[in-house]
């Protein structure tokens, strides 16, 4: 390390490493896969979360990830958005970006948003002011102590309060809200941030049915242009966001239990066996 | 939010008004200031003088006041907050127009004070031992210079138990680092060698003593007489001889002497397994004088209570406030400059059967007593200087100020008067 | 003891020829003795109690001892009205003062009246001395272990003769050591070869400072030199031991500075590890501790020895009843809000510190250090550890395998686990969860009101007590991760040790800076400590 | 422009007009013959502007713990470092009138035997460097402490310990006298500032303005950061760390600027309170004083700028009046008011004159 250091000082002809700005490779999907999991192991004081996970999302695709109590879903989002490291194994957003060099913040810029399973937004900041500030904006501290919204962006968080449903509430603080209409911010938030794959953790807990209806909408409505990880507890709603055709996985133990359509899912044996032997 | 703005008026309108009421009290008793702290980490050694003065002026009272006024007595308390005893001066002297301050304990508060006392032309008598270099026109240093403490207890030590070798161990601040050079230069001039003398420095409160007392038993066990010399400041003390009983250190072996730990420090230890340590002080609750049994039993019955002790910078408050006492007197006003004027030269009796005299350098003449301690936590004198020493200002073993002298009377009137340089520095007015 | 005196007298060469001076006054009674130093013994001039001494010494007086040991104890004074020697136990109006010589007792009218017999430290040298000399035949191997070093300090022909003596029935092997090497130093300046090649071989063998020291001064002096080479050599021998041993001691006293962390910070531990309370008045619990042994002194004056003993389950009590108040009072409307716990706690702390002034005042208390916690256990001339010390390590690792215990094999361990990982989930099972944390916090405010027993022994029982140890007592907690009490003793002792290493070369105050420093980075690249609670639970 | 700034903000506003009525008014009345009722005596002025100063640190404080949710225990520090490097411009200003009389170094170097100024000593002759170094020196500190501990996310609880860790050892080292800052005594006797006599009565006044102004700006500048974006994201950060994140945000650096800008304001406020008090000894790096300055915030009410300050002026004229009036009530009476406020007024005093939620 350090001699490297040195033999980079004594190497004048171009600019130290640690000055130049970190570049990030743009993504790049020619091979249609978004986001890619390989072998990824973690454990927590001797329990393995996560045990030689593969996963493969490919662009554009709608994913449904199920799967019993610490089977390790969350842990697997937080591998991906960059909050727990893996023991090994590797995780690729399109071919150039590698996850595991990046810390949260570079990988949201870089195209990741995420929804937590409890419903995380500002609490004391208006539902409008928690839109603004998902704005994909320059992130650095002074252009953010001189931003201004320009119209076209007003115009986007309007677009948004829309197909949120919170228009009315705009200027409420968002800790005001109902369990529900947070779960709507939260995800209006990940669209005002615009990312190429969303990951959203059990989005209906505590939603009535429509609100569910609703959700699983939105969430179809918006595959194709984003690729969407859905991971959820609730039969009927991943039954519901599948269809026919839309790929799930299974997760257990850590690693792929299974995968396929939902059919194929439902009359695994294995997951059955996972399911009622719960 | 008009609440809020009224509230604010209101506040200020308070400190303003009850300022200018307390200006415009009528001036038929004669204002002492008492400036030690009640509150905070030195509300432990203050807390008694702060009575001691309430004594003394209650005293004065009964004897019919002073230039036919009675004394009223002003308490502020500092808090232990240094920069809180420049402020405190100030509102005692410019609001409450004191005739005279007593108090400050430690250098730092009495540093923190003294440019309000010059600037307002008070008088501050500073009752505690302090390193010298200092002496000011308004202030009168009734406690000792190193002169009256420190080279007479080395002295002792060399003459009278024989040591020839020295730990100099103190809390790091200026009174120990000073003390320690003075004491290195002066036994350097009698030939005591470098690797004879180990110099050791603490912080404040310092709580774990293993490693030094065990420096200290082999530092002595080299074959030569061994004795420290402690600076060791407040509550330091108690961990420190814990662990010399503790490891066993007695005083035949090894004795300490320490400048820092009267009577009152000692009532918070269990002094049985320090018997014969050594304190060099002024004055001992235990000196057998009627002046000393009469000021005891006051102290006893203004009190309640008949175990508290009597310590040197109780008596040091009781030589100041006599001396205020008797230059105001002479002088017929409470005038700080004539007050100033007249208490130079005013001899009034200490409590070890002498006098103690204002010399013209702000400080008093002292006897140097040397005490052993005993198993109830009183010291017994085991050796005294023959005659007062007159406290010394400037050292003459220090490089920076042995050319310097202090005398404030006409026409020098100079604090620090170089005689090489003939010149006065450090005097704004 | 008195015809051991005699049979000593006998034997002793030095003082037949004292006794072969006052030979003239033989007929002197022993009253007539005492008569005379009495009158000596009230003089104000030390060299008369000195004189005085020597004159029982002289005389043999049977109560020569006594006197001695009264003087020792400074329990003898005198009246200043009839210059009479008393032996009085307690100076105060109305307790009893024994007449030294008429034996008669009478009761103190002013207790001004009565001034101690002060002897100072010669004189005290002086008198040990004396009673050295018939120690060296003493039945307890210590007293004769001291007899002799006592004899050491200035051995004079008549010390070396006693001690020769003495030396061939002794069978005590350390004291036989002891007066080998006594009698090596005076070898070692005879002029005779072979026996001064023994005396450094027996000195080289030895770790005794005096004998190290005669060593040093031979080696200067001599001029032969082979055995000056011989001498060095030992030296170095000896050098080598007293590194070792010193490398033992420093690592001693780091272990027993950790100890005293580990006791300040482990209650701190539970409260602020377990229940994630930010207790800042967790310093003055330790002080109520502190005040509680002092009262329980108090209560129990002549029983000081179990005092100590009694305090422990007192302070206990004491502290864990002011930290259910605590509780109670304010901290279980803050639960959640660990940050505001900080503030309204500081605020506890200040009253609780200011109540101690208004009760106490604000003087410190003087805590008596009992006869078993006293004194040094030595394994050699320059290894030695204190019993108090020793104590507090072992009082330490028993209160935190005691709290080990309680925390994973009782049911309020089991349920406090519950609580602390997940209170919603524990309450639906049952778990009363307000009980259980009035239960920790009074636990651990319990076991901060033990620390302060033990800090009692060792330092300042007064109102700042807890401010001095609150600071550290963070550190330790934070360093060994929060919710983990193993990781608070690792962290104590590694805290402790680490001070104590750097301290000879750093100082006392740099090397407490840099651990704090340490600290300060070690938190940056582990930001829960070094045991740290991992996974989802730590999240929360 | 600046109108702007304040123009939802009744507590700014009601506290600049205050301020300004006080730059006009103060001087004023301290010019009245001193007999008249509405007379301040200079004594009050200093008074006043030692109030100011710590105001100015409550603010700082508030900046961080209000809108970041960094509860720092350690902001005496910066405080105390900005008064130290005002101090020793001071005491560099002393010149020969010192006791010694040395040309160049101030009295405690004699003494301690020094022969020339320490390297870090050069330079604050100057009193532009001084001011330069008042917002630097903290500043660094800040930023270089900042930088290692948002950076390892460290956070919480754990991050007021270890800014308590880090004045607690500052205090430590400024008390050896190996420093070269005077050790315990700490740095005073200062004779004149910009050659002004520090005991003049103009100087005082001029002071009292200077740290008026200060507050003042302290408080705009605050004021724009919170009206902005990056405010938002401060309050985001504080409340929902992790999501901020998520949404791209580099947290760190975020704390890390407001933190340093924090630092420099502290260290403002400590270099103006100097010259009013006379002194600067390594007492003020104790960590209770910071917890202190966390207090003040806390009563006058989290999160809302001109609570701080009206915490810190509250509770400091309380101290002045117990100590004076009961002593030995004090110690109870702020015990008594930590509490209180934590449990009862969750929101500070303004909360109760509040209505409207602010962030």
């Amino acid at each position: 390390m350090s001699q490297s250091l040195l033999e980079e000082v004594k190497n004048r002809d171009q600019v130290f490493s640690f000055l130049r700005p970190a570049e990030q490779p743009a993504l790049n999907v020619d091979k249609q896969i978004l986001l890619y999991l390989e072998g990824l192991s973690v454990s927590f004081d001797g329990f393995q979360a996560i045990n030689d996970l593969n996963l493969y999302v490919r662009d554009g695709e709608l994913r449904c990830i199920i799967g019993p109590n610490g089977a390790g879903k969350t842990t697997m989002m937080d591998i991906i958005t960059g909050k727990t490291r893996p023991d090994s194994g590797s995780a690729w957003f399109g071919q150039t970006i590698n996850l595991l060099d990046l810390d949260e913040p570079a990988i949201a810029q870089a195209g990741i948003g995420r929804k937590f399973q409890k419903p995380t937004v500002f609490e004391f900041l208006s539902v409008w002011e928690n839109l603004e500030l998902s704005m994909p904006s320059p992130r650095a501290v002074f252009s953010v102590l001189r931003a201004k919204l320009d119209g076209e962006q007003r115009d986007r968080i309007e677009e948004v309060l829309t197909l949120i449903a919170l228009q009315e509430q705009r200027e409420s603080r968002a800790g005001s809200l109902s369990h529900g209409q947070k779960q709507w911010l939260e995800i209006g938030m990940l669209l005002m941030q615009q990312p190429r794959l969303l990951l959203v953790d059990e989005p209906v807990a505590g939603m009535t049915h429509q609100e569910m209806d609703r959700t699983a909408e939105l969430l179809i409505s918006l595959a194709g242009r984003h690729s969407v990880v859905v991971v959820e507890h609730d039969m009927d709603f991943v039954r519901q966001l599948a269809g026919r055709d839309r790929t799930v996985t299974v997760l257990h133990q850590g690693s792929v239990l299974a995968e396929g359509s939902m059919e194929q899912v439902q009359n695994d044996r294995r997951v059955i066996e996972v399911y009622l032997g719960e | 939010m008009k609440q809020m703005k009224r509230k604010l008026v209101t506040a200020s309108c308070t400190l303003a008004l009850s300022i200018a009421a307390i200006t415009a009290q009528a001036a038929d008793t004669i204002k002492v200031g008492v400036l030690h702290s009640l509150s905070g980490t030195m509300a432990i050694s203050e807390t008694t003088l702060k009575d001691t003065m309430l004594m003394l002026i209650e005293e004065q009272n009964k004897k019919g006041g002073l230039l036919g006024m009675q004394l009223e007595a002003v308490v502020v308390d500092p808090a232990s907050d240094w920069p809180l005893f420049a402020e405190r001066a100030r509102e005692l002297l410019e609001r409450d127009k004191v005739a005279a301050i007593f108090g400050a304990w430690t250098s730092v508060s009495r540093k923190s004070v003294l440019p309000v006392v010059e600037e307002l032309n008070g008088l501050l008598f500073y009752p505690v031992q302090y390193e010298g270099e200092e002496s000011s026109r308004n202030v009168f240093y009734t406690g000792a210079a190193p002169n009256q403490q420190a080279i007479p207890a080395v002295d002792y030590l060399m003459n009278e138990l024989g040591i020839e070798r020295w730990v100099l161990a103190g809390t790091d601040y200026v009174y120990p680092r000073t003390t320690n050079r003075i004491l290195e230069a002066y036994l350097k001039s009698h030939g005591v060698a470098e690797e004879d003398i180990l110099i050791n420095y603490t912080p404040f409160g310092h709580s774990d003593w293993q490693t030094i007392v065990s420096d200290i038993r082999s530092f002595g066990s080299a074959g030569k007489k061994t004795a420290v010399v402690s600076t060791i400041n407040g509550d330091a003390n108690v961990p420190f001889y814990r662990e010399l009983g503790a490891q066993g250190v007695s005083a035949e072996d090894i004795p300490v002497i320490a400048f820092s730990v009267g009577e009152e420090e000692l009532s918070g230890i269990d002094a049985a397994p320090l018997v014969g340590h050594l304190a060099a002080w002024n004055y001992f609750m235990s000196v057998d004088t009627e002046e000393n049994d009469a000021f005891i039993d006051q102290w006893h019955a203004f009190i309640g209570n008949t175990d508290r002790v009597t310590n040197d910078p109780m008596e040091a408050h009781y030589i100041g406030f006599n001396m205020w006492v008797e230059a105001v007197n002479k002088a017929g006003t409470t005038d700080p400059s004539a007050v100033q004027e007249a208490i130079i030269g005013v001899t009034v009796p200490n409590l070890t059967g002498g006098y103690a005299a204002m010399m013209p350098n702000h400080h008093i003449t002292k006897p140097v007593l040397i005490g052993e301690i005993q198993a109830d936590g009183q010291f017994e004198t085991v050796w005294r200087t023959p005659s007062t020493v007159v406290g010394d200002a400037w050292s003459d073993f220090l490089e920076g100020s042995k050319d310097i002298i202090s005398d404030w009377r006409k026409p020098l009137e100079c604090g620090n008067y170089n005689v090489v340089t003939k010149t006065c520095s450090g005097q704004t007015f | 003891m008195t015809s051991r005196i005699i049979r000593w007298l006998l034997a002793s060469g030095v003082l037949l020829a004292c006794l072969a001076v006052s030979a003239g006054i033989q007929a002197q009674t022993d009253d007539q003795v005492l008569l005379e130093v009495q009158a000596l013994l009230v003089s104000p001039n030390a060299p008369d109690k000195t004189v005085a001494i020597e004159r029982l010494a002289q005389a043999d007086h049977p109560r020569a001892l006594e006197i001695y040991a009264l003087l020792l104890d400074s329990k003898l004074y005198f009246n200043r009205a009839d210059d009479f020697l008393y032996v009085i136990d307690n100076v105060v109006e109305g307790a009893p003062a024994l007449a030294l010589l008429s034996q008669e007792t009478s009761l103190i009218e002013r207790r001004r009246d009565y001034r101690r017999v002060a002897i100072n430290n010669a004189q005290r040298t002086q008198i040990r001395r004396v009673m050295a000399q018939t120690g060296l035949n003493h039945e307890r191997m210590e007293v004769r272990v001291g007899a002799v070093q006592q004899l050491m300090g200035d051995l004079d022909q008549d010390a070396l003769t006693l001690i020769r003596e003495a030396y061939v029935s002794e069978t005590h092997g350390r004291v036989r050591d002891l007066m080998a090497v006594a009698l090596a130093i005076d070898t070692l300046t005879s002029g005779d070869e072979a026996a001064q090649r023994d005396a450094i071989s027996v000195l080289g063998g030895s770790l005794e400072p005096r004998g190290r020291v005669a060593l040093v001064r031979y080696v200067e002096a001599t001029d032969q030199p082979r055995l000056k080479t011989l001498a060095e050599q030992a030296l170095v021998g000896i050098d080598q031991q007293v590194r070792f041993y010193k490398g033992l001691e420093t690592v001693f006293f780091g272990l027993s500075m950790g100890s005293v962390l580990v006791l300040a910070a482990i209650g701190l531990a539970i409260t602020f590890g377990v229940m994630g309370v930010i207790n800042m008045a967790h310093g003055e619990l330790i002080m109520i501790g502190a005040y509680t042994t002092f009262v329980i002194q108090q209560l129990m004056p002549n029983h000081i020895g179990l005092s100590v003993l009694v305090a422990v389950p007192a302070a206990f009590i004491v502290s864990g009843l002011v930290g259910i108040a605590i509780e109670r009072g304010v901290i279980r409307f803050l639960y959640g809000r660990p940050l505001e716990t900080l503030l309204a706690t500081f605020g506890v702390s200040l009253v609780l510190q200011q109540a101690v002034r208004s009760i106490f005042s604000p003087l410190n208390r003087s805590v008596q250090t009992p006869e078993w916690m006293s004194g040094m256990l030595h394994f050699n001339p320059v290894f030695a550890v204190t019993w108090n010390r020793l104590y507090i390590i072992l009082f330490c690792l028993m209160v935190f395998f005691l709290l080990l215990l309680i925390l994973k094999r009782t049911a309020l361990g089991l349920q406090v686990r519950a609580v602390s990982q997940n209170r919603a989930m524990a309450r639906a099972m049952g778990v009363r969860s307000e009980r259980v944390d009035m239960m920790t916090f009074g636990l651990g405010s319990g076991v901060a009101g033990i620390a302060g027993v033990a800090l009692s022994q060792l330092t300042n029982v007064g109102p700042n007590l807890g401010q001095a140890y609150i600071i550290d007592s963070f550190m330790v907690v934070v360093f060994g991760g929060v919710g983990n009490i193993w990781g608070t003793l690792v962290a104590g002792m590694t805290l402790g040790v680490a001070n104590k290493l750097m301290e000879p070369w750093a100082g006392a105050v740099l090397a407490k800076i840099l651990v704090l420093v340490f600290i300060i980075l070690f938190i940056q690249k582990r930001p829960r400590g070094l045991f740290p609670q991992r996974g989802r639970a730590a999240e929360g | 422009m600046l109108w702007k700034l304040i123009r939802e903000d009744r507590g700014g506003q009601i506290l600049l007009a205050m301020l300004l009525l006080a730059i006009i008014a103060v001087p004023l009345l301290n010019g009245l013959p001193s007999d008249h009722p509405l007379h301040i005596p200079t004594y009050t002025v200093a008074l006043l502007g030692k109030y100011l100063t710590l105001a100015l640190l409550a603010l700082s404080v508030d900046l961080v713990w209000g809108y970041l949710g960094i509860l720092t225990l350690g902001h005496g520090a910066f405080f105390a470092l900005g008064g130290y490097v005002m101090g020793m411009y001071l005491m560099r200003q002393i010149g020969e009138r010192g006791v010694y009389g040395h040309p160049e170094l101030p009295d405690f170097m004699v003494f301690l035997s020094y022969d020339s100024l320490p390297w870090y000593w050069l330079g604050f002759d100057s009193f532009w460097f001084t001011v330069i170094m008042v917002m630097l020196v903290p500043g660094v500190l800040a930023f270089v402490f900042g930088a290692l501990a948002f950076r390892s996310r460290v956070s919480g609880v754990y991050l007021s310990i270890i800014t308590q860790a880090l004045t607690f050892a500052l205090m430590l080292a400024f008390f050896r006298n190996e420093m070269g800052f005077g050790g315990n005594n700490g740095l005073t006797d200062f004779k004149d500032i910009l050659g002004f006599s520090l005991q003049s009565r103009e100087t005082r006044l001029g002071l009292f303005i200077a740290s008026a102004v200060a507050l003042m700006l302290g408080y705009l500048l605050s004021r724009y950061i919170i009206q902005s974006r990056l405010g938002r994201v401060c309050v985001a950060v504080r409340d929902a760390e992790s999501r901020a994140r998520f949404l791209g945000y580099r947290v760190e650096n975020v704390k890390l600027w407001v933190f340093t800008l924090s630092a420099m304001m502290a260290g403002v406020a400590g270099a103006l309170y100097v010259p009013q008090v006379g002194i600067i000894n390594p007492n003020e790096f104790s960590p209770l004083n910071s917890i202190e300055v966390v207090v003040w915030v806390a009563v006058g009410g989290r999160a809302t700028l001109y609570g701080a300050v009206v915490g810190a002026l509250l509770i400091n004229y309380a101290k002045t009046w117990f100590t004076t009036e009961l002593p030995e009530v004090w110690l109870f009476a702020l015990g008594a008011i930590f509490i209180l406020v934590t449990l009862l007024l969750p929101r500070g005093v303004t909360g109760l004159l509040r209505r409207k939620e602010a962030v």
